[in-house]
């Protein structure tokens, strides 16, 4: 049944009865032509271009949970292609293109609201960098301007511009194509769609074991049963390197605490998204009216979906400092998520190894955005056994020949 | 001003010699010291207090505490101004405005209500579904979606209150002053353990406070103030009201926001406690049936405070609906206080008849076996349905009745307050007895008591927080006896009966709306649709229906709404289980989060023993690290570029002097500092000799080029080491992590002298004269101190250490200096320099005389990706011995033809100041994605050389002196420029060798 | 907010440490030998357990000393804390 | 030339109108004192001489035990298992580093003077533990912090060194230079 107004009405009639469901639930095959392990909003992705461009149906998607229930759920939901290094630049603008038809695409509105983002600079070389980037993404061809301190306090008057405080502004970077979507829709989006295209979607399955024979891939245990596969793909965020281990690889990837916290809902108060590397903090109002903000990442590892509470007071500390008039507001709930950081601070999306096993992780504090577009091409290096353009210079490799992506360099920002 | 009509003659825990007054939507008030901002709307008989989220429904008050999900309203206005606040925890003050949030044009015609109408198009989910074409309209769609939203309005001033944070520690922590905890506190504060008692109420009591049951043969607000005197004479002890304990982290760590008054509003208590007993209570669960969010629709125990602690009786006419026992005492509060109660009705087909009798000698007729089915009414309750049952949810209910009433006190059983314990990581378990989730198995050093454990009569709940007490005393090493409990009377229970959804006259998807979520509109026939839908999870249903979403985090509605599920589903409702419970447990500020690191506190600001003059000659500052350093020093008139620009001729010309005191400095001294620091630089650090400097770099073991300095020989075991200004604790530690983790055997003390000396850089061909005539005990000539070398001297009758480097290519000396005389030593360089025009210059001018030379910034120049070869100092990189990062150099990626290397950029028209930043490409105009190769790393305009520099990395720049290719300006805009070697001035170094 | 048992200044909260990785990792004797492989194994890869964990913290705000701590990173329990290098070592 | 003689810290800008003696609050007093000299000291005190070698020249021990100073002559902290601060205010203060120096010299330890950067700021009265746990973690609670005490530890945005005098009554507060102007700050604002 397809969504639209109309839809709504007439269900509205018979009392709601007789929605169909957005996904099935079925038992587990014996055997698929391809897994994807993970059901963040990137594994569901992954397995919707894999059914809708590369002609692989016979595909299933592994969560040990429920669908977007990992750091697709607990995400600030912060959605931009302005990253510096051209290689990210052109993956995430990838992404970004394929945001903007989204919701028809999935016929689910995933609400993707291009309010714009501001990334802000404190200091003489955050001004440097924002220029860098900002030149950088105008010649890939990726929207984006220096917006001067004047024209912030314009632009957003809530924010305190004063020059006499502890780090003025003093500019920042507006990439007005950027925004925010609804983090939860965009997983339901994926797996109804990827549904109708004949894709199994099996919660409650946690991955127990990969199983190869030599060098190639045959399966994987699951808590509901072995289940066959030529290919599998692993997209399980914090959980990567516990993967990885199943498969008997090694990961340069560290799992942390990343909090993030909500405010009680207010009227609108805040229309773009505003982000800050000095201050660490970032902010935007969510179509709910909640502020959505999040603060740093914790240094230890972690697998517990929680932080550190002084991490929080942190990041409320900066987000009065960006904005003194929140100062009364409450915050109604805090969380975390397990982040899986790549010492480049930048993405894998690699065959491995193993023949057949192919790791997309390594999004860190900033893969939600990423979610189509990761999905996409990754959809593609599983299908072709080959990496696409896009992806070919997010390999394992790069960590042995020292070609790395440096986003931490410049870009800063990582969300 | 209205009368207060609902207030009682007598009775009550507020203080009627306090009168006070207060605003709601435009109108005026009368209420008392005491109350709480809905004890007085309920005085006054106001019923309709705000509007539903998406129905725009009439709302009332229906709870008396955190629970509570209507009553949500605005108080204040300007910068003083608090949006959503729950009215059931605001204490009245005299003046007191407040507002509801929703209702346009008013509360009461609300102009959106038509939502109603439409609430079966607002299912679940229904944003989802819509909205989506045509694409481009979605704009709009958003916008009305957001301003249909949101419940309070932030203020539009900054804050003037403040904040505080407070650590503190103790042995037993107690969570909630009800009997439990009262009982806990006074065990464990008797064993001699530190206590700290924290309640988010007014007053210690918990739902004992205004209660007339007697405990210990005296009434129990006597028994409440005893036992809180007790341990209020504790040195030891601390008892914290109006405090929220809203946050249990790891290691036993509780936060707690404290309400202050005053300019204080809010303290945060930090605490660390070995034990943490948790009393919180239980809250009071409603049923779901329909139409029962109309206003006049309450928790029965809610009815029950109203009456006994403030005074208030919410209504005149009341029916009660139960599915237990506690609601029996409200029934005879009503009547106590004077309302007539239509009925009880029960759903339970039998009682213990004392119960029965009790009800119906004060006239209240006991409907045993019935439901209400309904509530008729819009703005208020009107009546209420009521039908005979047989226990089957599935049953069509008939044979109705109407009863009319002006209040329906409810009560679906009770819900153990569980939010602390889980928090903390314990598990819950589902009570197939009491129907509910009680703690399970503890992950912290915590234990529940009271009715937070699922202990419903009062003696139990007195033994249980006892136990508590003396358990959690004892695991501190106290030797806890046990107090002796207070006598209370012990009453016979008859089981409640597990009832969630209340059968309707219709089918549960098509029956009017019976609310779960009282604030989010969600609704039973939601949960359903949820389910059919495929969202099965708990967590699926949560996100879809907003089921618990709210700002009271499903309190009241939750576990209703679980059951429901559980139903719809078929399961068990333990297998459905909860969402997750997170802090906060009630919604605290960002100020008390914050505290007072804001403002002016919000990160120390560093200064250097010399600042306060720099403030007084006006410089303008910059940001660099924690420090605050001169960045120029504008004299009238001048901006940036002039007084920059000013300042470089003065130094090339005569002598300029910079503040340096912000640099990392480190003393390295032992048996094996040698074979230490040859381990850390690239450089042959064992051959310098004693008195020499020399220029090092420090690489991460990536080989990517992390820091740089000066570093002298001081002794043959002893180095001084500098480092850049943001890298200093950096480099500290990271060389203290070498010694200790990986050359523990090497003997190196490393102590920081960043603070301890100050340095003072003098610039310029004048400087070795200025040095001469302020009296220098050393021999300042180049021959006898040459370039590169240090030497101890006694300055103007100081003490000092010399160093012969330059950071900006002219002949210079470093000073360093104790401090403590950093700032005398400045002013008398001053004075004595008047005669050179000695100019005091800062960060920008530094920048730009060492980018003259080619000298670079790290971090500025460099940024994570540059090694050492990329800079052109290939030469400094030992062959003959293992340094940090020297592995990484080999890797292919750092061999490779074409990496990007520092070169110098000339504009091609000699007057365009690039953009630092300017990416380089090669083919103006070309289609997108440009190829960049490179960027623009810095770029001033250089007026001692009359046109414009810039340093730059160009992909296989040093090859390519000599090309021309072009800088993006921005808004597509284009320089041309040249690359050329990186050094502008002085290529043969002769100036700061003189 | 963790509680780490300094092994020389006691229990201290978790804001006066820093957190160093993983412990028990040892720069290569001779790095030249290693190929590119081993040399990227030594820089970048690290175990990354859901569980135990032995790693390094620094008491920065305190005596300055790294240690080991063994800690569950996914209750965050810690079993333990041991000086380096010592005889305390597990 | 300049007379240096009247500068004793070089801190008069930062305390500013207050002097050297500031009542914070109704129960607690600041005092700065810029007279005390302050040595850190680094050395193996497993190393046979190194700690009698230090006992000779500074006339008392060294202490070894973690978060405990040692009172005579001077008082000495601990910092670390071989990191030591000596605050001075003997007559003979200045030549104490001179003295420890040549003492240690073959005993491989390393000594600075510090005293130009750290101040060391003086809190008395009947508030200061409560103005203390307002920026600082550590217990201050008779049972947990002894007279005589020690522990490095930050309060508010600062590391520190505090100690509590063998009176159990006021604490000292060591403090970097730099970030002193800032904690002095914080203390007003939290009195
Ligand atoms: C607080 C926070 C804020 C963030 N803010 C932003 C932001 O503003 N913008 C942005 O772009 N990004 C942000 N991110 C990052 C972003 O959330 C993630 O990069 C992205 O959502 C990752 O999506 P995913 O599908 O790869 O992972 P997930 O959504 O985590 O999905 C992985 C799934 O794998 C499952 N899984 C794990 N192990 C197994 C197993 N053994 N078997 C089966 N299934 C398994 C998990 O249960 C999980 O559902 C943020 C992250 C956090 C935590
Ligand atoms: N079925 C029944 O009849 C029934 C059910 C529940 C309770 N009760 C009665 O209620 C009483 C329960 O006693 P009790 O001591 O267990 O609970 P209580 O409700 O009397 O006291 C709990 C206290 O904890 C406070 N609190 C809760 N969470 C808090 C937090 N996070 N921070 C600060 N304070 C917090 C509450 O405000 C309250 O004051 C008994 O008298 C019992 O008989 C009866
Ligand atoms: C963008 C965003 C907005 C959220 N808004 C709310 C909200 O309005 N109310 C709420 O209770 N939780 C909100 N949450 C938090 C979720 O309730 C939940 O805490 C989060 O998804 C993590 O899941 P968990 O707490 O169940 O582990 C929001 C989460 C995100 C990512
Ligand atoms: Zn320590």
């Amino acid at each position: 049944m397809k969504y639209s107004a109309l839809s709504l009405l007439r269900n509205a009639l018979s009392h709601n009865r007789n929605w169909p469901e957005a996904w099935r639930s079925p038992k587990p095959k014996k055997k698929y032509d391809a897994l994807v392990i993970g059901g963040g909003g990137h594994g569901l992705a992954t397995a919707y271009y894999l059914a809708r461009d590369h002609g692989m149906k016979d595909v299933a998607v592994l969560e040990k949970g429920w669908i977007g229930g990992g750091n697709t759920g607990r995400n600030t939901t912060i959605v931009r292609s302005n990253y510096l290094w051209t290689e990210a630049a052109l993956l995430y603008e990838k992404s970004m293109q394929l945001w903007e038809g989204l919701s028809q695409d999935l016929n689910y509105n995933v609400m993707f609201s291009q309010r714009g983002v501001y990334n802000l600079g404190h200091t003489l070389q955050d001004m440097r960098d924002i220029e860098r980037r900002v030149s950088a993404n105008r010649l890939n061809g990726i929207d984006a301007e220096v917006v001067t301190a004047v024209q912030l306090k314009k632009n957003i008057p809530q924010l305190n511009t004063s020059p006499t405080s502890r780090y003025p502004i003093l500019g920042a970077s507006l990439q007005r194509r950027a925004g925010v979507a609804r983090h939860d829709a965009v997983a339901w989006g994926f797996a109804r769609a990827a549904d109708r295209l004949g894709v199994d979607i099996i919660q409650q399955c946690e991955v127990t074991g990969i199983r190869r024979d030599g060098d190639g891939i045959i399966g994987v245990d699951t808590t509901r049963g072995a289940i066959d596969a030529d290919r599998v793909g692993v997209v399980v965020a914090g959980h990567a390197s516990v993967l990885a281990s199943m498969a008997g690889i090694r990961l340069p990837i560290q799992s942390h605490p990343l909090q993030a916290f909500v405010s009680e809902p207010l009227k609108p108060v805040l229309d773009t998204v505003v982000m800050s590397n000095a201050v660490h903090g970032y902010i935007s109002q969510s179509d709910k009216g909640e502020l959505v903000i999040g603060a740093g990442i914790d240094a230890y590892n972690g697998y517990a979906q929680r932080g550190s509470f002084p991490t929080i007071e942190h990041a409320m500390q900066a987000i009065i400092e960006l904005f003194p008039i929140f100062s009364r507001v409450r915050m109604l709930r805090m969380w975390g998520g397990i982040v899986d950081v790549a010492p480049d601070a930048c993405p894998i999306i690699s065959k491995t190894p193993v023949n057949g096993l192919y790791f997309n992780c390594g999004w860190g504090t900033g893969g939600f955005k990423a979610t189509p577009g990761s999905g996409w091409v990754f959809a593609h290096t599983i299908a072709n056994d080959e990496p696409h353009e896009l992806n070919r210079a997010f390999d394992l490799q790069r960590f042995e020949s020292g070609a790395l992506i440096d986003e931490h360099g410049a870009a800063a920002v990582a969300h | 001003m209205a009368r207060q009509t609902n207030r009682l003659g007598s009775g009550g825990r507020i203080d009627r010699s306090r009168p006070l007054r207060f605003r709601f939507n435009g109108r005026d008030y009368g209420g008392y010291e005491g109350d709480t901002l809905a004890s007085a709307l309920l005085a006054n008989g106001v019923r309709l207090v705000n509007r539903s989220f998406k129905l725009h429904r009439p709302r009332g008050i229906i709870g008396c505490g955190a629970e509570e999900p209507n009553a949500i309203l605005q108080l204040g206005s300007g910068a003083g101004t608090l949006p959503n606040q729950r009215a059931t925890q605001v204490s009245l003050y005299d003046g007191l405005e407040a507002r509801s949030t929703r209702g346009w044009p008013s509360l009461r015609f609300d102009a959106s209500s038509v939502n109603d109408l439409f609430g079966r198009v607002f299912s679940a989910g229904f944003y989802y579904k819509t909205f989506m074409f045509p694409q481009r309209w979605w704009d709009y769609y958003e916008a009305f979606i957001r301003r249909s939203a949101g419940l309070g309005v932030a203020p539009d001033r900054p804050d003037p209150d403040r904040y505080e944070h407070r650590n503190a520690h103790c042995d037993v922590l107690v969570v909630g002053a009800g009997p439990a905890g009262l009982m806990a506190a006074l065990a464990a504060a008797r064993s001699g353990a530190r206590v700290i008692l924290a309640d988010q109420q007014r007053e210690p009591g918990g739902s004992l406070v205004g209660s007339d049951l007697p405990i210990g043969g005296r009434p129990a607000d006597e028994w409440i103030a005893a036992v809180v005197d007790e341990l209020r004479e504790f040195d030891d002890v601390r008892v914290l009201t109006h405090s929220i304990v809203f946050g249990y982290h790891d290691h036993n760590f509780v936060t707690i926001a404290q309400e202050c008054g005053g300019d204080m509003r809010e303290r945060l208590w930090r605490v660390r406690a070995r034990q943490v007993v948790l009393a919180q209570g239980a809250f009071e669960r409603p049923l779901a049936f329909c139409n029962n969010d109309r206003p006049g629709v309450m928790l029965a125990s809610a009815v029950s405070a109203y009456i006994k602690r403030y005074a208030v009786c919410p209504g005149r006419r009341a029916v009660v609906f139960t599915n237990n026992d506690s609601a029996y005492q409200c029934a005879l509060d009503l009547a106590h206080a004077g309302a007539t109660v239509g009925a009880l009705v029960d759903s339970r087909g039998s009682v213990s008849s004392e119960l029965t009798d009790r009800v119906e000698a004060v006239g209240i007729p006991v409907l045993h076996g019935h439901i209400v089915t309904d509530v008729r009414g819009r703005l208020s309750v009107g009546g209420v349905r009521v039908a005979r049952w047989n226990g089957d949810t599935d049953a069509r209910a008939d044979n109705s009745i109407d009863i009319r009433c002006d209040l329906l006190a409810v009560s679906g059983g009770w819900n153990p307050a569980v939010h602390l314990h889980s928090q903390a990581g314990g598990a819950i378990a589902w009570d197939e007895r009491r129907h509910c989730f009680v703690p399970a198995e503890s992950r912290q050093a915590n234990r529940s008591a009271g009715s937070g454990n699922g202990r419903w009569s009062l003696a139990d709940c007195l033994r249980d927080g006892r136990d508590a007490g003396v358990a959690a005393a004892r695991s501190c090493g106290f030797d806890a006896a046990e107090p002796e409990l207070p006598v209370v009377e012990e009453r016979d229970e008859t089981p409640l009966q597990p009832l969630w959804r209340v059968p309707a006259a219709r089918d549960p998807d098509s029956c009017p709306k019976q609310f779960l979520d009282f604030q989010n509109d969600t609704c039973v026939a939601d949960v359903r649709l949820a389910v059919r839908e495929g969202y099965r999870n708990v967590e699926h249903v949560k996100r879809y229906t907003a089921l618990g979403f709210g700002t009271d985090q499903g309190k009241l509605g939750n576990i209703t709404g679980m059951a429901v599920l559980a139903e719809t589903l078929g399961a068990p409702v333990a297998s459905v289980g909860t969402t997750t419970f997170r802090p906060p447990f009630t919604p605290v500020s960002f100020g008390v989060c914050a505290g007072e690191g804001v403002g002016e506190l919000y990160d120390p600001v560093r200064k250097t023993a010399i600042h306060e003059w720099h403030v007084s000659a006006g410089a303008a500052f910059e940001n660099v690290g924690q420090w605050h350093r001169p960045w120029y020093f504008p004299r009238a008139g001048e901006d940036l570029n002039s007084a920059v620009a000013r300042e470089c001729l003065a130094t090339r010309r005569s002598i300029g002097i910079l503040d340096a005191s912000t640099l990392g400095k480190i003393d390295v001294q032992g048996r094996d500092a040698v074979a230490f620091l040859e381990r850390i630089y690239p450089h042959k650090v064992g051959r310098m000799a004693v008195g020499r400097c020399a220029y090092g770099l420090m690489l991460g073991e990536d080989g990517m080029v992390m820091d740089d300095g000066v570093m002298t020989r001081l002794g043959d075991r002893r180095y001084y080491l500098t480092t850049t200004t943001g890298g200093a604790a950096r480099v500290l530690a990271w060389l203290e992590s070498w010694l200790q983790t990986e050359w523990p055997d090497l003997e190196v003390y490393l102590t920081s002298l960043t603070d301890q000396l100050s340095t003072i850089s003098v610039a310029g061909p004048n400087s070795r004269r200025l040095l001469e005539k302020l009296g220098c005990s050393i021999d300042l000539s180049r021959e006898q101190f040459p370039f590169m070398s240090m030497r101890q001297a006694d300055l103007a009758g100081l003490p000092v250490q010399l160093f012969r480097v330059s950071f900006s290519g002219e002949l210079a000396f470093e000073i360093n200096v104790d401090s403590a005389h950093a700032l005398a030593l400045w002013q008398t360089l001053m004075d004595a320099g008047r005669e050179f025009e000695i100019t005091p210059y800062g960060t920008e001018t530094m920048h730009v005389l060492r980018a003259e030379k080619g000298f670079v910034i790290v971090g500025q120049d460099t940024d994570g990706s540059v090694t050492p070869i990329d800079l052109g100092l290939e030469r400094m990189l030992a062959k003959d011995k293992d340094f940090l990062g020297k592995r990484s150099l080999a890797r292919p990626d750092c061999v490779r033809e074409g990496r990007k290397q520092l070169v110098g950029l000339l504009s091609a028209d000699g007057r365009t100041v690039l953009r630092e930043g300017a990416q380089l490409i090669e083919e103006p105009g070309a289609a997108h994605p440009v190829p960049m190769i490179g960027h623009v790393t810095s770029s001033y305009m250089s007026d001692c050389l009359g046109h414009p520099i810039a340093l730059a990395l160009v992909a296989g720049g040093r090859s390519r002196h000599g090309e021309t290719i072009h800088a993006s300006l921005g808004a597509g805009s284009i320089a041309t420029v040249t690359i050329v070697p990186p050094v502008f001035y002085d290529p043969q170094n002769e100036r700061q060798h003189d | 907010m963790l509680l780490i048992d300094c092994p020389w200044c006691g229990e201290r909260a978790e804001t006066e440490f820093s957190y160093g990785g993983e412990a028990g990792i040892t720069r290569p004797k001779d790095p030249a030998a290693l190929s590119d492989a081993e040399w990227a194994d030594y820089l970048f890869m690290r175990n990354n357990p859901k569980g135990a964990h032995r790693e390094l913290w620094n008491h920065s705000q305190g005596c300055r000393r790294w240690f080991g701590i063994e800690r569950d990173t996914l209750t965050y329990r810690i079993a333990g804390t041991f000086r380096l290098h010592g005889k305390d070592e597990g | 030339m300049t007379d240096l003689s009247q500068r004793r810290h070089g801190l008069e800008t930062l305390v500013g109108a207050h002097g050297d003696r500031e009542q914070l609050s109704a129960t607690v007093t600041l005092e700065i004192r810029a007279a005390v000299r302050q040595l850190n000291l680094r050395g193996d005190p497993g190393k046979a001489g190194l700690r009698t070698a230090a006992e000779e020249a500074l006339g008392q021990a060294l202490p070894v035990q973690p978060n405990a100073t040692t009172a005579g002559p001077h008082t000495i902290c601990w910092l670390g298992p071989d990191e030591w601060l000596v605050l001075s205010a003997t007559p003979d203060a200045a030549n104490v580093a001179t003295a420890l120096e040549q003492a240690l010299s073959k005993h491989g330890a390393a000594v600075n003077d510090v005293s130009g950067g750290q101040v060391l700021l003086h809190l008395a009265g009947s508030g200061v533990r409560d103005l203390l746990a307002k920026g600082c973690t550590l217990d201050f609670h008779p049972r947990a912090f002894a007279p005589g005490a020690c522990a490095q530890s930050g309060l508010a945005k600062a590391n520190v060194l505090i100690r509590l005098d063998e009176d159990g009554e006021a604490f000292d507060v060591v403090v970097r230079r730099s970030f002193a102007d800032y904690l002095l700050r914080w203390l007003r604002h939290a009195a």
